[in-house]
């Protein structure tokens, strides 16, 4: 009875008897599932354009920030550092097209997805190998990334948000704003649609399947590096990341794999959810569960629609 | 092709009926109001242009797809919510028009698979293997021996099926469902893109195995003389809905089946 | 142990061995997967309870029971279980057409036949009208029969177990026992027909006596016993499959094994591990050929250790089979090296690992072909024999193993050469006579009980006797000098890139031949010159082709001329026939022997061009689908001349 | 090269469907189980403690993997977590009957996460692939979560690790820290043994051929009566019991005690890797992906300073751990473009070429 009371009213009744906080809790949720988002993103570019479930979205992220970070600790200038980063997961997206893709097209999904797996752990290490395994501060404002935060008077309580977090959701929104034009306006992308509809059909209209994964891939990269700087700076870039990465899978069962809106309602959700399920029903059980909340709210949603929210409903064939 | 032919004997009592069934996608109308009955030990084929709903008329059948209305009457038993594995263990065999082999697998386990429902030894016989679980893999061995024998493959019996052409890996789909002993067997399509030769060889499979191990069999084809020579009784289908039905001489006189297959508008 | 049997008939052996060793394997057959086998104790009850089975189908003493089918338990105990009743026997090629096998049955007037399956009854009913005296059919293979008419078709199976039940009554059984008890070796055991090279073919007699005989000779020669194993494969009609297969089973008691198809084979071979082999060479042959053409597929490295060992295994590897002492150690140990490293595992690979003695007979083997398997340690050696003779005329006792002669005559077997240069003989295993044809008979088996071989041959100062050609074949070119087309032909074929070769010359001035290539092996040689052909007849036109035959011709022109009385048989000019030589066009017989005089009329023309000097010429046959459906191909055939080496004779020793 | 087939033939079925039917082969397995026990007698215990024990439990663990996604199509991220289950179901149970013999907890503790197993499988009847995966980590997070926040589990020991405790075997101390590397080695080794055995009886038998069906299309499999739930949970339970075994093992007999972190998602990654480049759907090839992944990295620790120092290049154990990522990795990927079947098909393949030497085919 007791527990019942715990679980199902007192929660709400907080909710009600401080709105600040509720709306505190929202906003952070809010800013941590843009990232997932973009984190998610990267997993959506890549998935539409070439099937394959690319496991190093992740590590991608992390080895962007590290990148970053590690050049400019070698005393590059910051922008330069950006713009050298860029050019890093440019040389990557190549790399992987022509080290791993090309000599595993037309395998099964399944193994593209375990050479996923390999290009995640060599990213690790290389990572660490280079700029070492420690974790690092992001460099925030020497790419004017704004500081401090301003705190709003909110139903009698202070709402405090961070500028970076502002910053985030807006760079966030520009992001995903400029890939939806990119998708349906230009040239190429248009290609990658026809390419996810089939790759005989993309050859046929005689687009080079090469050029179309590097594209995505060094896509994926910026939107990497993008989410990889938002959420170094709010805490700092080390491998512990990936385990954030990891959120985004979750995120895509709800969206589902091949849709961006899916994607970004998908983030949202998880990380409004975790944050509220945290901040009030997370100390009934002793705390920390966000690590797994997400993970248990995408399987109960999958058992009830397993083609995601966005996805089509499978209408098996033999 | 047959030795002699074996008349049909009029009324034979009804195996399987099926009753108004109707089946839709969403929108999309696979079957409106079917309805025709197989007769034990007889041959039937469901014929009919492309998209017609043969296929989807087999998956109900054997319970794949869930009849939206209609009902389908197996063995006097109605069967309105049917599991596939339900109608397995009810006697129901089934083929694929596109072979649903298990690739992995040589010739022999593929075949062994149909065996399934008929081994019993539990899991903990499993795990010791030697003793009873290998006596009865042995006894199920011989029956599959048979049907390799039967369908002449011992030279492919360890082969991955995955590597065998097309024409064998039809014959071992046969094999496999032949395990199973069915009373009622659905074969979708078994002679596609076969050659002359590979299509008279499964004609006179199916043949023996109807004569032989008595079995009821229904099946799909677009070849209408394999059809005409094969079947006891045809069924046409044409946009989800059943046009003709009787032996294959009044169906190949109906002039809508005529029709049908010229492609004439009516 | 030398096996000398008191049982004078096969039946009465059985019994025997069911007595002394009825828990050994008799039968197996690859079957259902596995190796189904029945040790003498069931044989002996299922050939027995098979006998009663007959008897209520009305086969008695004297009746005439054809076999029709491949090698089977069930057709071989159709044998015993007739000769148990004193009926006879006669296994008929099954792959002949029902029109050979009409003839056959008609003229040894069959009473019962006992096939293998739908294939052959079908045969049968289809010259039913032809067979007046045939009046029960038995099937082993149900398959496909079952809606057939049978009141006078049988299975087997449920005869076997009919008889079963009447032998529970003791009147039948010992009714059946007094059948058995009433045979004697004098009696009639088994008639086969011959595939002659010409006519019709000829029903050989052969008495209980001369099959028991001539099996001790074998057994006892090569110390055969009750733990050896056969591999059945060769049609049973085929006296070598009934003596090696069938008497000697039964005398010495091993086990006989059937394959599951022809296609498996080797592969039944390789899993019983035959301890005796019989094979007439064009089998070894192909299994050589088969093994080069994939050698070739091998990387380098492994090409090269093959290529040393076999050469290696060439110069010593025979001696050391022999037991020669002039072998050096390190040969010795390198032998050793070689055999972990090619020749076991070849042995291995053609299922050789374990035989004791291989034999090759049927027409003469190539001495490269018959030294590699001596070499690599297969014990092969070549007989001489002949139906007529139940098989056993001249052998190679171990030891004294020649590639170029069939050996010494066999124990209890007297040997003379008449002017002539014909082979005759006289041995225990001597047929009684032809059925049903006194005047061949006559003219085969001379007054003081000798056989006419119609073989021409010498024996050489060695004591081994050497066939040249058949008696009637060797001919005369108009010089006068001697034309042995066989001889020539043989030498031809020794080259794995020819498959079969026809010599003409006869009342001519020069020798002159058709060949044809062997398909698989210049198949194969042509892929790897980037050759492209689309039909046989393509590649066999093919210039480079030619040139690569010439080269071959050349060397045998060459040891021709080096030999004895052979120089003036070299050959001067040669074509490529344009299509492979068949059976179902007559052109060879069922045992795969050429049919030369139906070759030359059939291809006059050809054979004109090739005496009137012309290069070229155009040619239209017509031929025999796998179907049945006849067609002609015409194609441009050339004609190469050859270079003739002056003779130089040397003596007979070191010849070959 | 050294397999003599010929006489070799079955007469029974049973000879014909035995596991082994080439003698060559029995044989070579009987001669590597030797020198397995041989080992112990070279008395190298870095050899067996941080060699050849770790190498069984992982090669068990695999097996467990294997058996899941391998055989049965099933892909899952929460092997470490099941492991975990195992260990700790261990440590609950030999402390709360420390009268209990240690080989049945260790056992028993299978069961457990056997149990554990199945709740996680069962969302695996409605979804497939990536999304299954995705179900397992779920349950990898959450079980690790458990580890943590349930101090019922390391019965509320302050220090949240698990301790093996002592427990002898016939009067031999086999667990705790005073037995010697050598006794622990023989009762993993043992244990391993007998479970590989039990393993590829089932995966020859009819559960096994049920697995393989669903795995190669389940659709199919359904229509022949196969029920496609049982099968799978089936699958989830002997998948988890063996890797619950394996995380009893590597406490008990390899780390002697353990905390949380251990059976993290990397671990999980580890295992599977082991999967993929042993080769899915073979048993030898879980022993030898998890040779590869586990040994090479240790030879490489060993080997690189060596080579490197002359050059005066110091490298430090950090620097050896970095390349081990990276090299795996890498092998990984290489494998799956060379022989996405794995070690086991490259050993296959070995094996015909030996059989049907000197032929190339």
């Amino acid at each position: 009875m007791d527990m019942l009371y715990n679980v199902l009213i007192d929660p709400f009744v907080m909710m009600g008897s401080a709105p600040d906080l509720l709306i505190q809790t929202l906003w952070e949720g809010l800013v941590a599932g843009v990232l997932y988002a973009l984190i998610a993103l990267g997993f959506v570019l890549i998935f539409k354009a070439s099937g394959v479930f690319n496991f190093a979205q992740g590590i991608m992220v992390v080895f962007a920030a590290l990148t970053l970070v590690g050049l400019h600790e070698m005393g590059v200038p910051a922008l330069l550092a950006l713009i050298l980063t860029i050019g890093v997961m440019f040389i990557l997206a190549v790399t992987v097209e022509r080290v791993v893709l090309r000599p595993l097209v037309n395998q099964p999904d399944i193994i593209l997805f375990m050479a996923t797996f390999g290009l995640t752990y060599f990213l690790i290490g290389f990572g660490e190998l280079i700029f070492g395994g420690n974790p690092k501060q992001m460099i925030a404002q020497e790419l004017y990334l704004p500081q401090g935060s301003t705190d709003l008077d909110l139903f009698g309580g202070l709402v405090r948000f961070q500028h970076i977090d502002i910053a985030a959701a807006v760079i966030a929104s520009l992001i995903i704003a400029v890939l939806a034009v990119f998708f349906s306006k230009t040239r190429i992308g248009r290609a990658l649609r026809a390419v996810a509809d089939s790759h005989k059909a993309a050859l046929s209209v005689g687009i080079s399947l090469g050029q179309i994964w590097v594209i995505v891939w060094f896509a994926a990269g910026i939107v990497a590096l993008v989410a990889g700087i938002m959420w170094g700076a709010r805490s700092d870039v080390s491998f512990a990341l990936q385990i954030v990465a990891l959120k985004a899978l979750p995120v895509l069962i709800l969206g589902g794999f091949t849709s961006i809106p899916g994607a970004i309602v998908g983030g949202l959700i998880i990380g409004v959810s975790e944050k509220l399920g945290e901040f009030y029903w997370g100390g009934l059980v002793g705390g920390g569960i966000e690590t797994w909340l997400a993970y248990i709210i995408a399987l109960l949603f999958l058992l009830y629609r397993p083609q995601g929210l966005f996805g089509e409903r499978i209408i098996e064939r033999i | 092709m047959r030795p002699f032919e074996n008349p049909v004997i009029p009324q034979r009592e009804t195996l399987l009926a099926v009753e108004n069934v109707s089946l839709a996608f969403g929108g999309v109308k696979a079957l409106t109001d079917v309805s025709f009955d197989i007769r034990k030990g007889e041959i039937r084929a469901i014929i009919g242009p492309n998209g017609a709903g043969k296929t989807s008329m087999l998956n109900c059948i054997n319970g794949f797809y869930h009849p939206t209305h209609g009902s389908i009457t197996f063995k006097g038993e109605k069967r309105r919510r049917m599991r596939p594995s339900a109608a397995a263990r009810g006697g129901i065999a089934r083929t694929f028009q596109n072979v649903a082999l298990f690739k992995g697998m040589s010739t022999l386990d593929n075949i062994m698979t149909g065996r399934s429902l008929k081994m019993h030894k539990g899991f903990f016989w499993q795990m010791l293997r030697y003793g009873p679980a290998l006596k009865e893999e042995a006894g199920h061995r011989r029956v599959v021996e048979d049907i390799i024998d039967f369908l002449e493959i011992q030279h492919i019996r360890r082969t991955p099926v995955g590597k065998l052409p097309y024409g064998l890996q039809k014959r071992v789909e046969l094999g496999r469902a032949l395990a199973m002993e069915p009373e009622l067997l659905l074969l979708d399509e078994p002679m596609a893109g076969m050659n002359l030769e590979e299509k008279e060889d499964m004609s006179r499979f199916i043949l023996d195995v109807n004569q032989h191990f008595g079995t009821t069999i229904a099946l799909i084809e677009h070849d209408m003389g394999v059809v005409m020579d094969l079947s006891d009784r045809v069924v046409v289908l044409e946009y989800g809905r059943k046009i003709a039905d009787g032996t294959p001489q009044e169906v190949k006189r109906d002039e809508k089946v005529v029709a049908a297959y010229l492609g004439v508008a009516h | 142990m030398a096996v000398t049997a008191r049982e004078d008939t096969f039946p009465k052996l059985i019994a025997l061995n069911a007595q002394i060793r009825p828990a050994r394997t008799a039968f197996r057959h690859k079957d259902f997967g596995i190796w189904q086998s029945w040790n003498w104790h069931d044989v002996h009850e299922n050939v027995r309870a098979f006998a009663a089975g007959l008897q209520t189908l009305g086969l008695k003493r004297g009746d005439k029971l054809a076999i029709l089918g491949s090698n089977r338990p069930r057709l071989y105990w159709s044998m015993a279980a007739a000769q148990w009743l004193g009926a006879i026997p006669i296994p008929v090629y099954s792959d002949s057409v029902a029109e050979e096998i009409a003839y056959v049955l008609a003229h040894a007037e069959v009473t019962h036949a006992v096939v293998q399956d739908q294939e052959q009854v079908d045969k049968l009913l289809s010259v039913i009208d032809q067979l007046p005296t045939l009046v029960h059919i038995l099937y082993d293979k149900e398959r496909g029969l079952r809606d057939y008419d049978h009141t006078r078709l049988h299975a087997i199976d449920s005869l076997i177990e009919q008889g079963r039940e009447l032998c529970r009554q003791d009147a039948t059984s010992s009714a059946i026992e007094h059948e058995l008890q009433s045979g004697s070796g004098a009696d009639l055991a088994i008639i086969l027909y011959t595939s002659g090279t010409t006519g019709r073919p000829k029903g050989v007699m052969l008495t209980h006596d001369n099959v028991v005989k001539a099996a001790e000779i074998g057994c006892s020669f090569d110390k055969l016993t009750d733990n050896d194993e056969i591999l059945a494969y060769l049609p049973i009609a085929w006296v070598g499959d009934h003596i090696f297969s069938y008497a000697q089973g039964i005398l010495a008691g091993f086990c006989v094994n059937c394959p599951e198809s022809p296609e498996t084979v080797v592969e039944d071979r390789r899993e019983i591990g035959s301890t005796y082999v019989f094979a007439p060479p064009r089998i070894f042959e192909n299994l050589l050929t088969l093994t080069m053409v994939r050698m070739e597929d091998a990387s380098p490295l492994k090409r090269k250790m093959f290529r040393y060992f076999l050469d290696l295994a060439n110069r010593v590897g025979e001696k050391i089979l022999n037991g020669d002492a002039d072998v050096s150690a390190l040969d010795r140990i390198l032998y050793g090296l070689g055999n972990a490293l090619v020749y076991a595992p070849l042995r291995n690979r053609f299922g050789f690992t374990k035989i004791k003695v291989g034999y090759t007979a049927g027409e003469a083997i190539g001495p490269e072909l018959f030294r590699f398997y001596r070499s690599i340690g297969v014990n092969l050696k070549q007989l001489y024999g002949q139906t007529e003779a139940a098989v056993y005329v001249t052998m190679h006792p171990d030891g004294e193993i020649r590639a170029d002669t069939v050996g010494r005559p066999a124990p209890q077997i007297e040997i003379r050469i008449d002017e002539n240069g014909e082979v005759l003989y006289r041995s225990p295993g001597v047929f009684v006579g032809y059925y049903k044809d006194d005047e061949k008979t006559a003219a085969t088996k001379t007054s003081d009980g000798f056989v006419r071989s119609g073989d021409a041959g010498f024996f050489e100062p060695g004591g081994h006797l050497k066939i040249i050609d058949r008696a009637k074949d060797v001919g005369r070119l108009t010089d006068g000098s001697l034309f042995p087309p066989k001889y020539i032909e043989n030498k031809l074929k020794f080259y794995a890139n020819i498959k079969e070769a026809v010599a003409f010359g006869d009342h001519r001035n020069a020798v002159t031949c058709f060949i044809n290539i062997d398909l698989v092996a210049v198949g194969n040689w042509a892929e790897r010159h980037n050759i492209t052909y689309a039909s046989y007849q393509e590649l066999a036109g093919h210039p480079l082709v030619y040139d690569m035959i010439a080269r071959h011709v050349d060397e045998v022109n060459r040891s021709l001329s080096m030999e004895p009385g052979m120089g003036g048989a070299q050959i001067q000019r040669f074509l490529i026939l344009h299509k492979e030589l068949d059976a179902d066009d007559g052109e060879l017989t069922r045992t795969q022997k050429v049919r030369r005089g139906f070759i030359a009329e059939r291809y006059a023309p050809l054979i004109v061009a090739l005496y009137d000097g012309t290069r070229e010429t155009d040619v239209s046959t017509e031929v025999t689908f796998e179907d049945g459906r006849k067609g002609t191909i015409s194609a441009h055939v050339h004609i190469r001349d050859m270079k003739i080496y002056p003779v130089t004779p040397t003596p007979l020793e070191n010849a070959a | 090269m050294f397999y003599r087939e010929a006489g070799q033939f079955k007469t029974t079925y049973a000879a014909d469907m035995a596991i082994f039917p080439l003698r060559e082969d029995r044989i070579g397995l009987a001669v590597i189980i030797v020198c397995a026990y041989a080992l112990v007698f070279t008395g190298n215990s870095f050899l067996l403690q941080a060699v050849m024990i770790p190498f069984l439990v992982f090669s068990l663990a695999a097996i467990g993997l294997n058996l899941l996604t391998g055989y049965t199509g099933l892909l899952s991220l929460g092997t470490g977590a099941f492991m975990g289950v195992g260990a700790y179901a261990c440590y609950k149970l030999t402390t709360a009957f420390p009268g209990l013999n240690i080989i049945i907890c260790i056992l028993a503790s299978g069961l457990f996460s056997a149990a554990i197993g199945v709740l996680f499988g069962l969302p695996s009847l409605r979804i497939k692939g990536f999304y299954l995966a995705v179900a397992t980590l779920a349950a990898q997070f959450f079980l690790q979560w458990c580890f943590i926040r349930v101090p019922w589990l390391v019965n509320y020991n302050v220090s949240g690790a698990i301790e093996a405790p002592l427990r002898t075997l016939f009067g031999v101390p086999i667990v705790g820290a005073t037995a010697t590397p050598e006794t622990r080695y023989l009762v993993v080794l043992t244990l391993v043994i007998g479970l590989t055995w039990v393993a590829s009886n089932i995966v020859h038998g009819r559960i096994g051929r049920a697995w393989m069906a669903v795995r190669d299309m389940d659709i199919a499999a359904e229509l022949i009566g196969i029920r496609l739930l049982r099968t799978k949970l089936l699958a989830f339970a002997v998948s988890s019991y063996y890797c619950g075994v394996a995380g009893a093992l590597l406490v008990f007999l390899w780390y002697g005690g353990a905390e949380y972190d251990v059976f993290n998602i990397n671990q999980s990654f580890f295992i599977l890797f082991m999967v993929i480049i042993g080769g899915l759907g073979s048993l030898i090839g879980s022993f030898m992906g998890a040779a590869l992944i586990f040994i090479l990295p240790i030879i490489l620790g060993m080997v690189m300073p060596a080579i490197l120092s002359p050059f005066g290049i110091g490298i430090t154990a950090a620097t050896v751990e970095h390349l081990r990522f990276m090299i795996v990795g890498a092998l990984i990927i290489f494998f799956l473009i060379v022989e996405p079947h794995g070690l086991a098909r490259l050993w296959q393949i070995g094996k015909q070429k030996l059989r049907v030497w000197p032929f190339p085919y």
